[in-house]
C-alpha cells in the first residue's frame, strides 16, 4: 500500500507537468479532453495521500534515492493533505468548466480579430497545477522556490490570456512576482548558507543550536516580505485587482482561489517549520497582524465602493487575505500556551480553504455572467437572476462562505480565530472579525442582491448613459454546455456549504506532522 | 353520575348558544332561505330559555364542574342565583317573544341579529348569576357586556352609534378593572396569608368595575344614553336583568360583603377598610338615588325617564349593599333584601319598558283598558304602593337597615323618600306617554284590528308584556316567602298587614302625588331647562365628552410636536453619520489610490523592505 | 585596493548587496517598462552574486568539516540555487519582453488609428471598456 | 433508534421540499403546491407523534455530529435535541407553516417568482424548526444566522425599491444581532466550555457566574442584545414595521411565527436553559431586561395607536405582544414563566389570524388603510369575524387564548417580586383595546346605512372571499377560541407550558 501512496505523491507533481508538455502538441478539442482526463486522474491520486494522512502518518518520498541535503524529499503531512484536497476539488470543477465553456479561457487574436477561447490555457493551467502540488508536498526550501516560480510564471501568462486589456496588469503582476521570488531566493540562500542544508526539518534542527538568531531572522523577514508581495498583503496589493478582474472567466478563480494559496503555504512552512520562533520575531508577527487588520478594513471599504462585479470580488480577496495575516500574532504570543497557536494555525488553514472554495465559485459565477452579458457592471446586470436562478443561488452560497456565516468553512475559521484570540486575550482581533463580517455582508449584498431581485422595467433608476433599460440581454440563448457549466458553479456553491461540516475533520488532519 | 340538575344547568347555557349558531351559520345559504331560517329560529328562540326556567323552578341547588374549560370553571346555583335567574328567564323570554312574535311586515329590521344578540346576552347574564368562581364569572360578564353592545347599536342611528361608543368605552374600563381586581382577589385567597391582601385596592377595583354596570353615580353616564337607544324589548332586558349582574358581582366577590362563605375567610381582609368603602358606596348610592330623580323629571323622552328611574332604584339597592359592607353582621340580611328588591325592580321595570310599544300599538280600543290597568299596576309596584311587590321589597329592606343612621337621620326614614322620587318620575313618565299617545292616536286609528287568529300569533308584545306584569305581581311574593325565607330571612316571617305597615308604604306615594300635583298646578315649564347641557340625557356625559375632545386635541398636538422633533433629530444624526462614513470611505480610497501608480506602490514596498531589514539586524539592540 | 579589513568574500557580499539595492530601487521607481525590465535583471544578478559569495564564504568556513559535505570547493547546494535562479530569470525576462512588445504594439496602433479607421483594429474598439 | 433520527428528518424535510421546489419552472404550480402541502402535512404529523413521547414519557431524542474543533481535541457537536420547549415551538411553526402555505398558494396565484418564494419559504421553516430543536448554543447560532439569510429574499420578494430598502434595513439589524450573538457565544465557550442546554441552566455557566459575575453579566448582555434584535425589543425594533412591505404570507409567517419568535425563543433558552433562572436572578440581569420588556410593551401599543395603516398597526402590536413573553420569562416566578411560554404560542396563532385577515382585506377589497375598512363586516363577513376574534384575543377577552396568557401572566406577576408588572399588563390591555376596538367598530358598525335601501337581504355589495385565503384565516380563528376554551386539556399549550415552567424551576 505504501508504494501506491509514495507513487501518488510523486505523480501528483509530475503527472500534470507531463500532461502540460503533451497537451502542447495536440489540437484544440483534444487538449480539452486530455485536460479533463489529467484533472480527474490527478484528483484520484490525492485520495490515497489524504487517506493515509487521515490515518495519522505522513507519507514521504525521497526522489531518485538522493537523501537530503542534496536530494529532494516530498512530504505529505496534514497541511499538504488539506490543501491538496481543496485544490483537487476546485481544479477538477474549473477544468471541466473550462472544457465545457471554452470562451471562458480568454481570447486569442486571429487575423480576423479577437476570437473567444485561448488554447494556450491548457498547458499553462496544468503547469500551474503541477507547481501548486509541488509547493504543497515539497519538503525542502529549494523545491518550494522552484514550485513557487512555476506557479508565478504560469499565473502571469494565464492573466495575459485575457486579451488586450489584460496585458498591462499581467506585466505589473510579473514585476511584483519576480521581485517577490528574488527576495524569497535571498532568504533561502541565507538559510542554506547558515544551516548548510535546504531540507526544512534539518534546517530547523541546525537553527535551534545556532545561538545568534539574526541571520535566521533576516532570512525570515526577507522571505516574509517577498511572499507578502506574491500573496498581495495590503501595501503590496495594488497589482491583484486589475490582474484578477481583467483575467478570463475561468482564470480569475484559479488566481484568487489557488495561486495566492501557494504563497501562504510557503509562508506557513517557513514560519512554523523552517525557522524556530524566537522572541525577536514577535515584532514581525505583530507587523503582519496590523497589516492584516488594515487589509480587512481597507479591502472591505473599497469593495463597498466598487460598481463592477469582478473588482468587487477582487477587493473581497484582499479583505479575506487580511484575515489570514490577522492570525499571525496569535501564533507567536509571548505566553505561548499550547491552546492558542494550534487554534490560530488551524483557523488560518480553515479560512484559506474556505476562501478557496467560496472565492472560486464566486469569481467563476462573476466571470460567467460577464461572459453571458458582456458586462459586469452591477447596475446593468440588474435582474440577471431571472434567467440564471442556479447561478445566483451559487453566488448566494459562496457569499455565505465569504461572510463567514454558519455552516461554511469561513464560519469554522472565524470561530477558531475568535476563540484563539479570546484565549490569548487579544480582543482587537475579535473586533476586527466582527467589523469584517458586517462589511463583507454589506459589499456582497450590494453585489448580489440586485441580480437576485430584479425590477428591470423600473424606469426610476435609468442609467443615464445606457439607452435601453430592458432586462440585460444575454448574448444568445444558453447552450446545453453552458447550462452544465452553471450547474458546476452551483456544485462549488454547495461545496462551500458542505465543507462547512468538515471543520473538526480538518483540525484533526492538520494535527498530523505538526511542527 | 351527573344529576339531572347539572344537565339542565349545562343545557340552559348551551341551548341559547345553539340557537345563535343556527342564526349565524344561516348566512352561508342563499339570501331568501337564510332570511326564512333566521325568522323561524327567532320565533323559536323563547324556547331556548326553557331549560333555565325548569332548572330554577324545580331545583333549588345545582352544581356543575368543567375542569377543561379555561382554567377549570364551575357553575353553582344557590338561592340568590336561583331568584335572579328566574327573573332573567322571564324578562328575556318576554323580550324574545316581543321581538319575534310580530307580523313579518313591521318586525324589527334584522330581527334575527337582535334575537341572536339577546340570546348571547341571556347566556352571559345567567352565566354571571350561576358562576361559582371568579374566572367563569368574568367569562360570562365579558360575553354579556360585549354582546349588549349589539343590542344598543341595533337601530344604527347616529344616536345609537354614539351610545354604543360610550357604552363600549365604559365596559372596557369596567372589564379591565374587574380583571385586575379578580387577579388580586384570586392570588390573595390562594396566598391566604392574613392581613397582607391589598383590601383597599381590590375593593376599589371591584366597586368601580361593577359600579359601571350597576350605574352608581359617577359611572352611570352611559345608562341614560344607551337604554333608550336600544329597541324597547332590549332596553327592558338591559334595565331589568343586566344591571343586576353588577349587584351579584358585588355580593359574590366584594371582600366580606356577600353572605356566601367564598370570599370571607376570617381575617383575610381587614374590616375597617371595607367599612369605609361601604360608607363611600352608601353616600354615592343615596346621591344617585335622589339626583337621578331631579335629572329624570326634566327629560322629554319617556324611556330616558325610565332609565333615570333605574339609576335611582339601583341607588336604593347599592345602598343596601353598602350597609352590608359597613356592618358585617347585617351582611346576610341586606344581601337577601337587595336580591329581593332586585327581583321586584327587574320585573316592574321590565313591564314598564315592554309597555312603551304596547301602549303605542294597543293603547286604544278593546285592549286599551287592559293596557292602562297593567301599566298603572307596574308603576305602582315601582313606586312601592302597598299590597304590591314594591311594598314588600321596601318593607324587607327597611327592616334590614333599621339601626343604621346617616348624618343623624335613620336610614329607614331616608329610603321611603326614594319612593317619593320614583313616584314623581313615574308621573312624569305617565304624562309623557299620555302626551305621546294623544299625538299618535289619530294615526293609530287607521290601523284596523285584523282577524282574531292573526291577532293571536302577532300580538307577541302584548302577551309578553301581560306575562311580565302578572309575574311582577306574583313572583316577588313567591321568592320572598319560599326561596329566600328559609336561608336568610327567618325572623321576619309573615309580612304583617297591620295598618302601620300599610301607612308606612302609603305616605311616600301620597307625598309624591302632592308634589306632582303642585308641579302641574304651577305649570312649571320644563322645556327651558332642557337645553342646558347638564340636563341632557347622560348629564355629566356631555361635559366629559367635550373635556375628552379638548384634552385629546391638546395631547395629540403635543405628541405630534414631540414626534416631529424626534424624527428631525433622527434624520439629522443619520445624515451626519452617513456623511462621516462617506468621508471615511473617501479617505481610504484616496490613500489607497496613492498605491495605484507603479512608483507609488514601489516606494511603499521599498520602505517596507527597509524597515524589515533594519529592524531585524538592529532589532536585537532594543 | 582599499584595505577595509574585508577579505575578498566579504567584498563580494557588500558589492552584491549594493547591486541588489540599486537594482530594486531602480525597478520600483522607474516608469518606463523596458528600463524596469532591465532593472529586474540587475536585481536578479545582484541576488545571484550574493548567493555565489555566500557559497564561497561557507566553503572556507566549513572547510574544516569539509568531510561530511565531501566537497572541498564552494557549497554545491547554493551553486545549484544559482543555476536555477539564472534559468528562471531568463524565463521571466523573455515573458516580460513579449508582454512589453504587445503592450507597446497595442499603444502604437491605438495612437496611429486615432487618425484613420483601420480594419484590423476595428475589432478592438468595440471591446473598448 | 428511529426516534433519534426524527429531529434530523424534521429539519431535512423542509430542506428537501426547498431543494425540490427551487428548480421547478413557474408554471408547475400544481406540482409545487402538492409538494409543499405534502411536506407541511408530514411535518405536522411527525410533530404530533413526538408530543406524547417527549412530554409524557420524557424521552429526549437527540442527533449530533462533530462540527467545530476546540483547543483540547474533542469537537463541539451540532446537536438536535427534542425537549418540551423545543417541541412547543416546533409544533407551532409546523402547524402555522401548513396554514400559511395554503394561504400563500392562494395569495400568490398568478404572480411571478413563486418557485423562488416557496423555496426560501420552506428553508425559512427548516431554519425555524432547526432553531427550536437546537441542543446547544452553537447549533442555535447556526440556525439563527441561517434564518436571517433565508428570510432576506422573502422580505424583498416584490423586488421594488421600497422592499429592497426594507430588506436591507432588516439585514443590517439581523446581521448586527447575529454578530453580537456570535461574540457572546465565542466568549462564553472560551470561558465556560461548550454550553449545552440543560433544564435549570448549564452547570459550568453557573460556576462561571459564581467565579466572575461581571463577565457572566457582560456575556448575558451581549447574547440578549443580539437576540433582542429579532425579538424587537424597543431600541432594536424599527426593522419590523419597515418589513411590512413584504407580501402578506411573509409578514404573517415572519412576524407571527418565524423571525420574531426565534429571537424570543432564544431569550427563553438563554435565560432558562443556559444561565438558569436562579443564576440569572442572582446576577441581577433579569430586572433590567424586565424593565426594557415592559417599556417595549407600552411603547409598542402606543405606537400602534398612532398608525393609520392596518399592517403597520399590526406590526407595532407584534412589537408589544412579543415582549409579553420576555416579560413572563424574566419575572422569576413559575406561573409567569408558564404564562410567557404559553403566550409564545398564543400570540403566534392570534397574530397570524390578524395578518391573514389583513392580507384578505388588501387582496379582496384593496383596503390598506384602517379607514378603508368601513363596512367590511357586511361585505366580507367571514374575514371580519376572524379578524374580530383575533382582535378580541389580542385585547385578552376571556374565551380567546389571549385571555389565558394574560391571566397567567397576571397571576405570575403577583407571585413574583415585581407586582408592579400587573399594572403594566392592565395599561397595555387598555391600550390594546384602544387600538383594536376602533378597527372592529369600523368593520362592523362603520357605515350608517341610508334608510331607503336598508333592507336586510341586500347586504351591500358582497365581496368574493377567496377560499384558499379564507380557510386558513378561519382555521386559526377557531384554534384561537379552541385553545382559549380548552386550555386545561392534557396536551393543550397551557399544560405543556406549565410542565416546562416546572422544569425550569426544578
Amino acid at each position: 500500500m505504501t508504494e501506491l501512496v509514495e507513487f501518488s505523491l510523486g505523480a501528483l507533481v509530475l503527472l500534470p507537468l507531463l500532461a502540460a508538455a503533451v497537451v502542447m502538441l495536440i489540437g484544440h478539442t483534444a487538449r480539452r479532453v486530455l485536460g479533463v482526463v489529467t484533472a480527474v486522474v490527478t484528483a484520484g491520486f490525492t485520495v490515497p495521500v489524504v487517506a493515509t494522512v487521515a490515518d495519522g502518518d505522513a507519507p514521504e518520498l525521497v526522489l531518485g534515492g538522493f537523501t537530503a541535503p542534496l536530494g529532494i524529499t516530498l512530504r505529505g503531512d496534514g497541511l499538504a493533505a488539506v490543501f491538496l484536497a481543496g485544490t483537487a476539488l476546485i481544479a477538477v470543477v474549473l477544468t471541466v468548466f473550462a472544457a465545457l465553456v471554452p470562451a471562458a479561457t480568454g481570447e486569442h487574436l486571429t487575423p480576423s480579430g479577437w476570437r473567444p477561447g485561448h488554447p494556450g490555457f491548457w498547458p499553462l493551467w496544468l503547469g500551474c497545477w503541477a507547481g501548486l502540488n509541488g509547493v504543497y508536498v515539497s519538503g525542502d526550501l529549494f523545491n518550494l522556490y522552484v514550485g513557487l516560480e512555476l506557479v508565478g510564471l504560469t499565473a502571469v501568462a494565464l492573466v495575459a490570456l485575457g486579451g488586450r486589456k489584460s496585458w498591462d496588469p499581467a506585466l505589473r503582476y510579473l514585476f511584483i512576482a519576480v521581485l517577490g521570488s528574488l527576495l524569497f531566493l535571498t532568504g533561502v540562500g541565507l538559510l542554506a548558507a547558515v544551516t548548510g542544508t535546504l531540507d526544512i526539518a534539518q534546517a530547523r534542527a541546525v537553527l535551534e543550536e545556532v545561538e545568534d538568531p539574526t541571520a535566521g531572522l533576516l532570512a525570515l523577514s526577507l522571505m516574509t516580505v517577498g511572499l507578502g508581495m506574491k500573496i498581495a498583503l495590503v501595501p503590496m496589493h495594488r497589482w491583484l485587482v486589475p490582474a484578477h478582474s481583467a483575467a478570463p472567466a475561468v482564470v480569475s478563480p484559479i488566481l484568487s482561489g489557488l495561486v495566492i494559496k501557494a504563497g501562504l503555504v510557503i509562508l506557513l512552512r517557513v514560519w512554523l517549520w523552517a525557522v524556530p520562533l524566537v522572541a525577536e520575531a514577535i515584532w514581525l508577527a505583530w507587523l503582519l497582524g496590523a497589516l492584516g487588520a488594515i487589509a480587512v478594513l481597507v479591502g472591505s471599504v473599497l469593495a463597498l465602493r466598487q460598481d463592477r462585479l469582478k473588482p468587487l470580488v477582487a477587493y473581497s480577496t484582499i479583505a479575506q487575505i487580511g484575515y489570514w495575516f490577522l492570525a499571525f500574532p496569535l501564533l507567536v504570543t509571548e505566553h505561548d500556551d499550547a491552546g492558542a497557536a494550534p487554534g490560530a494555525y488551524s483557523a488560518i488553514v480553515a479560512l484559506a480553504v474556505g476562501h478557496m472554495v467560496a472565492k472560486g465559485g464566486l469569481f467563476a459565477a462573476a466571470g460567467y455572467l460577464k461572459l453571458r452579458f458582456g458586462t459586469d457592471e452591477i447596475a446593468r446586470l440588474r435582474g440577471a437572476g431571472a434567467q440564471y436562478p442556479a447561478l445566483i443561488l451559487a453566488m448566494g452560497a459562496c457569499a455565505v462562505g465569504l461572510i463567514g456565516l454558519p455552516v461554511s468553512l469561513g464560519f469554522a475559521g472565524k470561530w477558531q480565530l475568535a476563540t484563539a484570540a479570546v484565549g490569548a486575550q487579544q480582543w482587537w482581533v475579535v473586533v476586527v472579525i466582527a467589523a469584517g463580517t458586517l462589511l463583507a455582508a454589506g459589499y456582497l449584498l450590494r453585489g448580489i442582491a440586485p441580480l437576485l431581485l430584479q425590477a428591470p422595467q423600473e424606469s426610476d433608476h435609468q442609467l443615464p448613459d445606457t439607452g435601453d433599460e430592458t432586462a440585460p440581454a444575454a448574448a444568445g440563448s444558453k447552450t446545453r454546455a453552458e447550462g452544465a457549466g452553471e450547474l458546476l458553479i452551483l456544485l462549488l456553491g454547495v461545496a462551500t456549504i458542505g465543507t462547512g461540516f468538515l471543520g473538526s475533520w480538518i483540525y484533526d488532519l492538520l494535527g498530523v506532522g505538526l511542527w | 353520575m351527573m344529576g339531572t340538575e347539572a344537565i339542565l344547568l349545562g343545557l340552559s347555557l348551551l341551548m341559547p348558544l345553539v340557537a345563535v349558531a343556527v342564526i349565524a351559520l344561516a348566512g352561508t345559504v342563499n339570501k331568501v332561505r337564510a332570511h326564512r331560517i333566521r325568522r323561524m329560529t327567532a320565533m323559536a328562540s323563547p324556547l331556548a330559555v326553557l331549560p333555565a326556567a325548569l332548572l330554577t323552578v324545580i331545583f333549588d341547588e345545582a352544581q356543575l364542574d368543567l375542569p377543561w374549560l379555561l382554567f377549570g370553571t364551575g357553575l353553582m346555583m344557590d338561592a340568590p342565583a336561583r331568584a335572579l335567574t328566574l327573573i332573567a328567564v322571564l324578562l328575556y323570554g318576554a323580550a324574545l317573544t316581543a321581538i319575534s312574535w310580530v307580523k313579518a311586515r313591521d318586525a324589527e329590521r334584522g330581527s334575527g341579529a337582535l334575537s341572536a344578540f339577546l340570546l348571547v346576552c341571556f347566556t352571559g347574564n345567567i352565566g354571571t348569576y350561576l358562576a361559582a368562581d371568579a374566572l367563569s364569572f368574568y367569562l360570562a360578564f365579558t360575553v354579556m357586556s360585549f354582546s349588549a353592545a349589539g343590542l344598543v347599536i341595533h337601530y344604527r342611528t347616529e344616536a345609537a352609534r354614539r351610545a354604543t361608543r360610550i357604552y363600549l368605552i365604559m365596559s372596557v374600563i369596567s372589564e379591565t378593572a374587574i380583571l385586575a381586581g379578580f387577579i388580586l382577589l384570586v392570588t390573595a385567597e390562594a396566598g391566604g396569608v392574613t392581613g397582607s391582601a391589598p383590601t383597599g385596592l381590590v375593593t376599589a377595583l371591584l366597586l368601580i368595575g361593577f359600579g359601571v354596570k350597576a350605574g352608581t353615580v359617577p359611572l352611570h353616564v352611559w345608562l341614560p344614553v344607551a337604554h333608550p337607544a336600544a329597541p324597547p324589548a332590549a332596553s327592558a332586558v338591559l334595565s331589568g336583568a343586566m344591571v343586576k349582574a353588577g349587584l351579584i358581582g358585588w355580593l359574590r366577590f366584594l371582600p366580606e360583603a356577600g353572605g356566601n362563605t367564598g370570599a370571607s375567610e376570617a381575617g383575610l381582609w381587614d374590616a375597617e377598610v371595607v367599612a369605609t368603602a361601604g360608607g363611600v358606596l352608601l353616600a354615592l348610592a343615596l346621591l344617585g338615588a335622589f339626583a337621578a330623580v331631579v335629572l329624570g323629571v326634566v327629560q322629554q323622552d319617556p324611556k330616558v325617564v325610565l332609565a333615570y328611574s333605574t339609576i335611582s332604584q339601583m341607588g336604593f339597592i347599592s345602598a343596601l349593599v353598602a350597609v352590608g359592607m359597613m356592618v358585617p353582621a347585617l351582611a346576610g340580611l341586606t344581601a337577601a333584601a337587595a336580591v329581593l328588591y332586585a327581583v321586584h325592580h327587574g320585573l316592574a321595570k321590565g313591564a314598564l319598558f315592554l309597555g312603551v310599544p304596547v301602549v303605542k300599538h294597543y293603547g286604544t280600543g278593546f285592549t286599551g283598558w287592559l293596557v292602562l290597568i297593567g301599566m298603572a299596576g307596574a308603576a305602582l309596584a315601582v313606586a312601592g304602593a302597598p299590597l304590591t311587590s314594591g311594598a314588600y321589597g321596601k318593607y324587607v329592606s327597611k327592616t334590614a337597615v333599621e339601626e343604621i343612621t346617616v348624618l343623624g337621620i335613620g336610614l329607614d326614614q331616608i329610603l321611603p323618600l326614594v319612593a317619593t322620587g320614583s313616584t314623581l318620575l313615574l308621573l312624569r313618565f305617565g304624562f309623557l306617554i299620555w302626551q305621546q299617545n294623544r299625538e299618535t292616536e289619530a294615526s293609530a286609528r287607521a290601523g284596523a284590528q285584523e282577524g282574531v287568529a292573526g291577532w293571536l300569533t302577532h300580538a307577541g308584545p302584548l302577551f309578553s308584556w301581560l306575562g311580565v306584569c302578572l309575574a311582577g305581581i306574583l313572583v316577588p311574593w313567591l321568592i320572598g316567602q319560599y326561596w329566600l325565607a328559609q336561608q336568610w330571612v327567618p325572623e321576619t316571617g309573615e309580612i304583617s298587614w297591620s295598618p302601620s305597615a300599610l301607612w308606612d308604604a302609603l305616605w311616600p306615594i301620597l307625598l309624591g302625588l302632592l308634589v306632582g300635583l303642585a308641579a302641574v298646578v304651577l305649570r312649571w315649564r320644563t322645556e327651558p331647562w332642557a337645553q342646558r347641557s347638564l340636563l341632557q340625557p347622560g348629564d355629566l356625559l356631555v361635559a366629559e365628552e367635550s373635556l375628552a375632545a379638548r384634552s385629546w386635541r391638546g395631547t395629540s398636538w403635543g405628541l405630534d410636536a414631540v414626534h416631529a422633533s424626534s424624527a428631525r433629530l433622527q434624520s439629522a444624526s443619520a445624515r451626519r453619520a452617513s456623511q462621516l462614513t462617506d468621508a471615511g470611505q473617501q479617505g481610504t480610497i484616496r490613500t489607497e489610490s496613492v498605491l495605484k501608480s507603479w512608483e507609488g506602490s514601489g516606494l511603499v514596498v521599498l520602505v517596507l523592505v527597509a524597515i524589515a531589514v533594519v529592524v531585524t539586524i538592529w532589532g536585537g539592540v532594543w | 585596493m582599499l584595505e577595509l579589513g574585508f577579505d575578498a568574500i566579504t567584498w563580494y557580499l557588500v558589492i552584491s548587496t549594493a547591486v541588489l539595492m540599486f537594482g530594486m530601487v531602480r525597478l520600483l521607481l522607474v516608469r518606463d517598462l523596458v528600463a524596469r525590465l532591465v532593472a529586474l535583471d540587475v536585481t536578479g544578478l545582484g541576488v545571484l552574486l550574493m548567493l555565489v559569495a555566500l557559497a564561497a564564504r561557507s566553503s572556507d568556513e566549513t572547510g574544516a568539516q569539509a568531510a561530511e559535505t565531501g566537497a572541498a570547493g564552494p557549497d554545491a547546494v547554493l551553486q545549484a540555487l544559482v543555476i536555477t535562479g539564472l534559468v528562471i530569470a531568463v524565463a521571466f525576462t523573455g515573458l516580460g519582453a513579449v508582454l512589453i512588445r504587445r503592450i507597446e504594439g497595442a499603444k502604437d496602433t491605438e495612437g496611429s488609428d486615432s487618425g484613420e479607421e483601420s480594419p484590423s483594429t476595428a475589432g478592438e474598439r468595440d471591446r473598448d471598456d | 433508534m428511529v426516534n433519534d433520527l426524527l429531529p434530523l428528518i424534521l429539519v431535512l424535510l423542509s430542506v428537501s421540499v426547498a431543494v425540490v421546489i427551487f428548480p421547478l419552472p413557474e408554471q408547475a404550480a400544481r406540482l409545487r403546491s402538492t409538494v409543499n402541502i405534502a411536506g407541511a402535512v408530514t411535518k405536522v404529523v411527525l410533530v404530533m407523534l413526538l408530543v406524547p413521547v417527549v412530554v409524557a414519557e420524557g424521552a429526549r431524542p437527540e442527533f449530533s455530529i462533530p462540527f467545530l474543533p476546540t483547543g483540547d481535541g474533542e469537537a463541539i457537536p451540532l446537536v438536535l435535541r427534542v425537549d418540551p420547549l423545543a417541541l412547543f415551538f416546533a409544533g407551532l411553526s409546523a402547524l402555522l407553516w401548513l396554514l400559511t402555505t395554503i394561504y400563500a398558494i392562494g395569495y400568490l396565484k398568478g404572480k411571478p417568482n413563486r418557485s423562488r418564494f416557496f423555496g426560501f419559504f420552506s428553508l425559512c421553516v427548516a431554519a425555524t424548526v432547526g432553531l427550536s430543536f437546537s441542543g446547544n448554543l452553537i447549533t442555535f447560532l447556526v440556525f439563527y444566522e441561517l434564518l436571517t439569510l433565508v428570510t432576506y429574499p422573502l422580505v424583498a420578494h416584490w423586488g421594488d425599491e421600497k422592499s429592497l430598502q426594507a430588506a436591507k434595513l432588516y439585514m443590517r439589524y439581523a446581521l448586527g444581532g447575529g454578530v453580537a450573538v456570535l461574540i457572546g457565544v465565542v466568549w462564553l465557550t472560551m470561558e465556560a466550555g461548550p454550553v449545552d442546554f440543560a433544564e435549570g441552566g448549564a452547570a459550568d455557566v453557573a460556576e462561571l457566574a459564581a467565579t466572575s459575575p461581571g463577565l457572566a453579566a457582560l456575556i448575558f448582555v451581549l447574547l440578549i442584545g443580539g437576540l433582542g434584535v429579532k425579538s424587537a425589543l424597543v431600541p432594536l425594533h424599527s426593522w419590523l414595521p419597515a418589513a411590512m412591505v413584504a407580501p402578506a404570507p411573509v409578514s404573517a409567517l415572519l412576524h407571527a411565527v418565524a423571525v420574531v419568535k426565534a429571537g424570543v425563543f432564544g431569550i427563553v433558552r438563554v435565560v432558562d436553559d443556559v444561565y438558569g433562572i436562579e443564576v440569572a436572578w442572582e446576577l441581577g440581569v433579569l430586572t433590567p431586561l424586565l424593565v426594557i420588556a415592559s417599556f417595549t410593551v407600552i411603547y409598542g401599543s402606543y405606537q400602534a395607536l398612532r398608525q393609520s395603516e392596518i399592517k403597520k398597526r399590526l406590526a407595532f402590536s407584534t412589537v408589544s405582544q412579543v415582549s409579553y413573553v420576555v416579560l413572563g420569562v424574566t419575572m422569576f416566578s413559575m406561573a409567569a414563566t408558564a404564562g410567557g411560554v404559553v403566550h409564545l404560542v398564543h400570540q403566534g396563532i392570534m397574530k397570524i389570524t390578524l395578518f391573514f385577515c389583513a392580507g384578505l382585506f388588501a387582496e379582496a377589497m384593496g383596503a390598506h388603510k384602517i379607514s378603508e375598512l368601513r363596512g367590511a363586516g357586511r361585505r366580507m363577513p367571514w374575514t371580519s369575524v376572524a379578524f374580530t376574534i383575533g382582535a378580541f384575543g389580542m385585547i385578552g377577552l376571556p374565551p380567546t387564548a389571549g385571555f389565558i396568557s394574560k391571566w397567567q401572566l397576571g397571576l405570575g406577576a403577583l407571585e413574583s417580586p415585581h407586582p408592579w408588572v400587573l399594572a403594566v399588563l392592565v395599561v397595555s390591555s387598555l391600550l390594546n383595546a384602544a387600538y383594536f376596538l376602533p378597527v372592529v367598530w369600523l368593520i362592523w358598525f362603520g357605515e350608517t346605512p341610508d334608510p331607503e335601501t336598508d333592507d336586510d337581504a341586500a347586504g351591500g355589495t358582497k365581496v368574493r372571499e377567496p377560499a384558499m385565503l379564507l380557510v386558513p384565516a378561519v382555521c386559526t380563528a377557531v384554534i384561537t377560541v379552541g385553545v382559549g376554551v380548552a386550555a386545561s386539556l392534557t396536551f393543550a399549550p397551557l399544560e405543556i407550558a406549565r410542565f416546562i415552567a416546572e422544569g425550569v424551576f426544578s
